[in-house]
């Protein structure tokens, strides 16, 4: 009886799910974390919470009906979907795509990048404590969403793209509003750089906080922001150039060490970039068709094609067999943030659990764009 | 690491035939590789040397057995790979999450959604579906599907 | 006891009396005309939706206790706060200023002792 | 006090009193924090600055089930959350409503089809719903007009609108 007082009191350790439901998962993306005090063990991400079988949908709808399923895959950056998707089957069935609708989808796809990462912006400075910047950000998406929506339709889900062109045309008022848009916002940089990034707190809680160096991107395939935060220029638009971009001049911001203030400040300088390549694209549109002839179900030869367009978390990719039918045989989409979710597994063990959330809310994913 | 010396990395490793390049504009990718189950680890560490990263593991169901495919692409240059792997139906993988770690959840999504095994995988459980689902939902023999083809009919 | 002092204790009992009323009575209150939910999960910890694994009650590090001693000693001083809060303007303005100022400086010593002993920051030691 | 066939009334019942508290529930209805997928994201917006919450009590988000009396299910629910669902949903004190936001959360939505293996398709097959909001995703005036619409249940029960009167079916536990 009496070992039992000698015996040394261990401390046992603490499981912890930081679950689907969570203020700060983004989503439904559930960490079960295996904790040490506040120190973090191990750490295992568990996804599926949001899995909805887009590409079980693929293989019994037609090309076009899987249009509205690409934009709910990631609602973030919905047309960027859009423009991939759309972009890979006319590659396929080799359709013409007149200019005027190439220059329209970049500006809806740049208008819709600044959006998501505004968005990020807000709930990721939300995660950390502060609420006002979500109010300043979310005002700012107000504005875009407001462009979007007068040509697209709708505020999130676009089906804006089509199969040889673009939906609808876009009227002067359009051009007015971004052009104003654009002013606005280039007004509001200093305005976010004065209360986030000089802020003392947030910089505390970033700045060295989920390093994530080449190697380990490379090792876990993360791209975009998280990759070029780490020193890599990596942004399909340069690697690969598709649509219109090669037209546009626009650099690629890269980070140093790879941490969250790096993450934080490459998605701010890509919003700067966004908006000049809206400008150069506004200055430059071309009159002519929005749309080319194309036949009411597009049925795009034998064979296999991928397709990579750089999404707002990365490089999104389009995988599809298609057995000469007017339905995808298989269509997979290579999303951005399975890759950059992955990297937590490497990246949390030792870290604080408030670090946790510090790491997640700088890598920024979409999880029903995780489980498909 | 120009693309000659990529092939020819490559094909050290796999039978120069099975090497066919593509046009990147057309299929979007400029090499694809034929490989067989046992040169996956192979082409998986060639292409490690090569600084390519992993960038997804799928498989397609057909009738005469599923068939995974790798994709590497390059931070650098345009150098997307394809590498084919036909399997025969019930045959299982070798898995390359010992090179990319990147693979421990694609090849648990693979196995997930079409049943194929990845042997000396340390946790292959599933990751999208829940824990007590069983079946595997993109085989085609599963739910609502709009044709189901054989390898032949597709790649010829 | 003479029948003042036997008095004067009818006081505290009332008192006391009151007092347990207002603690007991919103239970009560509440009790009977609060609404009844009912469900297998109810009583169950919550955890983000998920069931808890392992039980709460577990030996944890000792750092959690030194946080729970520096609340402790400012919330006790919180309290005393309240009564010079109801008594602050009336006459010396500036001494009660300079005397509040002086009580939270002393005690805010505690905080800086404890911030250069290193308290705050989380030992690691795996 | 929205009659719930599920859970026993309080013991006692005081018809005035129920009116001032109902009023008051109606107009501070704490959400609970719980997006599933696109229409979390304009349920932030409808908590945001424009289409302001706070302007029906309703902006206080609350992460936790046990502070919070509503319950927006904004998103598709897979099969994988289902438990969960019902989980949070049974943690939630007494006086709790829920808001079926979005297609998804009515009907299954855009993934309901005849080969759909994922996916719950409706919140009420797992829990009892007040009110339906559709769209997809609904614009974060129709979620407002969904609070409203809960206001008016809650203050004056069945017999609210007389436009649309929604007969809350007995739900069997699945």
């Amino acid at each position: 009886m009496a070992n039992e007082f000698l015996e040394p009191i261990t401390e046992q350790t603490f499981y912890l799910n930081m679950g689907p439901q969570h203020p700060s998962t983004h989503g439904v993306l559930r960490l079960f974390l295996k904790l040490d005090g506040e120190y973090i063990v191990e750490a295992d991400p568990v996804v599926g919470y949001g899995h909805r079988g887009h590409e079980k949908m693929a293989e019994s709808h037609l090309y076009e009906q899987f249009l509205p399923n690409s934009s709910r895959m990631d609602y973030l950056a919905g047309l960027i979907f859009n423009h991939g998707y759309v972009a890979a089957v006319e590659k396929m069935a080799s359709i013409e795509v007149p200019q005027r609708a190439e220059y329209i989808r970049v500006i809806c796809a740049e208008l819709n990048r600044i959006s998501s990462h505004l968005l990020w912006f807000g709930t990721y400075i939300m995660d950390l404590g502060g609420f006002t910047p979500f109010l300043y950000s979310f005002d700012d998406r107000e504005n875009i969403l407001d462009i979007l929506d007068r040509v697209s339709g709708s505020r999130l889900t676009y089906s804006y793209c089509r199969f040889g062109g673009v939906a609808r045309d876009l009227d002067d008022e359009f051009i007015k509003a971004t052009r104003e848009f654009i002013d606005r916002l280039r007004g509001r940089w200093n305005d976010y750089h004065n209360l986030v990034t000089k802020n003392v707190i947030f910089i505390h809680r970033a700045k060295d906080v989920g390093l994530i160096n080449r190697e380990l991107a490379l090792r876990f395939g993360c791209t975009g922001p998280i990759l070029r935060a780490a020193g890599v220029g990596y942004d399909v638009r340069k690697a690969e150039p598709y649509s219109v971009y090669p037209e546009f001049d626009f650099e690629i911001p890269t980070g140093t060490t790879g941490d969250a203030l790096d993450r934080y400040m490459v998605r701010l300088q890509e919003m700067e970039q966004s908006l000049r390549i809206i400008e150069q694209a506004l200055d430059r549109l071309p009159e002519g068709p929005i749309r080319s002839a194309v036949p009411h179900k597009v049925r795009p030869p034998k064979g296999d094609y991928y397709f990579a367009v750089e999404s707002a978390r990365g490089a999104l990719g389009y995988y599809i067999v298609s057995d000469g039918t007017s339905y995808p045989y298989r269509l997979k989409a290579r999303v951005p943030s399975y890759g950059n979710l992955q990297v937590l597994t490497d990246v949390l063990p030792g870290t604080l659990v408030a670090d946790t959330i510090s790491i997640l809310g700088s890598i920024d994913i979409v999880v029903p764009e995780v489980d498909r | 690491m120009s693309l000659e010396d990529l092939k020819e990395e490559l094909s050290k490793v796999v039978e120069p035939t099975a090497i066919s390049p593509r046009d990147h504009d057309k299929d979007g990718c400029l090499l694809e590789i034929r490989a067989t189950v046992d040169q996956v680890e192979s082409v998986a560490k060639a292409a490690r040397q090569a600084d390519l990263f992993l960038e997804s593991i799928t498989a397609t169901d057909f009738t005469n057995g599923p068939q995974v495919i790798y994709h590497y692409n390059s931070f650098v240059t345009i150098s997307r790979v394809l590498v084919r792997v036909p399997l025969a139906r019930g045959d299982s993988v070798p898995t390359i999450s010992n090179v990319y770690d990147a693979a421990l959840w694609y090849e648990r999504e693979v196995f997930d959604l079409f049943g194929i095994r990845f042997d000396n995988h340390p946790d292959l459980r599933r990751i999208l579906l829940p824990e007590d689902a069983d079946f595997h939902p993109l085989l085609k023999d599963y739910g609502k599907v709009h044709a189901f083809r054989s390898r032949e009919d597709i790649y010829g | 006891m003479t029948q003042q002092v036997l008095h004067d204790f009818l006081y505290v009992a009332v008192f006391l009396l009151v007092g347990v009323i207002f603690a007991v009575s919103p239970i009560i209150i509440s009790w009977l005309i609060g609404g009844r939910s009912e469900g297998a999960k109810r009583a169950e910890t919550y955890e983000s939706g998920m069931p808890a694994i392992g039980s709460a009650w577990i030996q944890f590090s000792v750092a959690y206790y030194i946080y729970a001693l520096i609340f402790l000693a400012f919330d006790v001083d919180v309290l005393y706060l309240f009564p010079v809060a109801l008594a602050y303007d009336q006459g010396f303005v500036i001494r009660d200023f300079v005397e509040i100022v002086i009580f939270i400086g002393i005690l805010s010593l505690a905080i800086v002792y404890a911030w250069r002993k290193g308290v705050f920051t989380w030992q690691k030691r795996s | 006090m929205a009659e719930k066939e599920l859970a026993p009334g309080p013991r006692v019942r005081l018809a005035v009193l129920e009116e001032v508290l109902n009023l008051c529930r109606a107009n501070s209805l704490w959400p609970m924090t719980f997006g599933l997928a696109c229409c979390a994201i304009e349920m932030m917006a409808a908590g945001a600055s424009r289409f302001d919450l706070d302007r029906f009590g309703a902006g206080v988000f609350r992460p936790s089930p046990r502070q919070s009396d509503l319950m927006i299910v904004a998103g598709t629910i897979s099969k994988k959350m289902a438990p969960t669902i019902v989980t949070l949903w049974e943690q939630m004190p007494a006086p709790k409503w829920c808001i079926a936001m979005g297609n998804c959360a009515i009907s299954g939505g855009p993934f309901e089809y005849e080969g759909q293996y994922a996916i719950v398709p409706g919140t009420d097959l797992i829990i009892p719903v007040d009110i339906y909001v559709p769209g997809c995703p609904p614009r974060p005036e129709a979620l407002i007009q969904g609070f409203l619409a809960l206001e008016d249940k809650i203050t004056k029960g069945e017999k609210r609108n007389v436009l649309r009167r929604f007969k809350r079916r007995a739900v069997k536990s699945r």
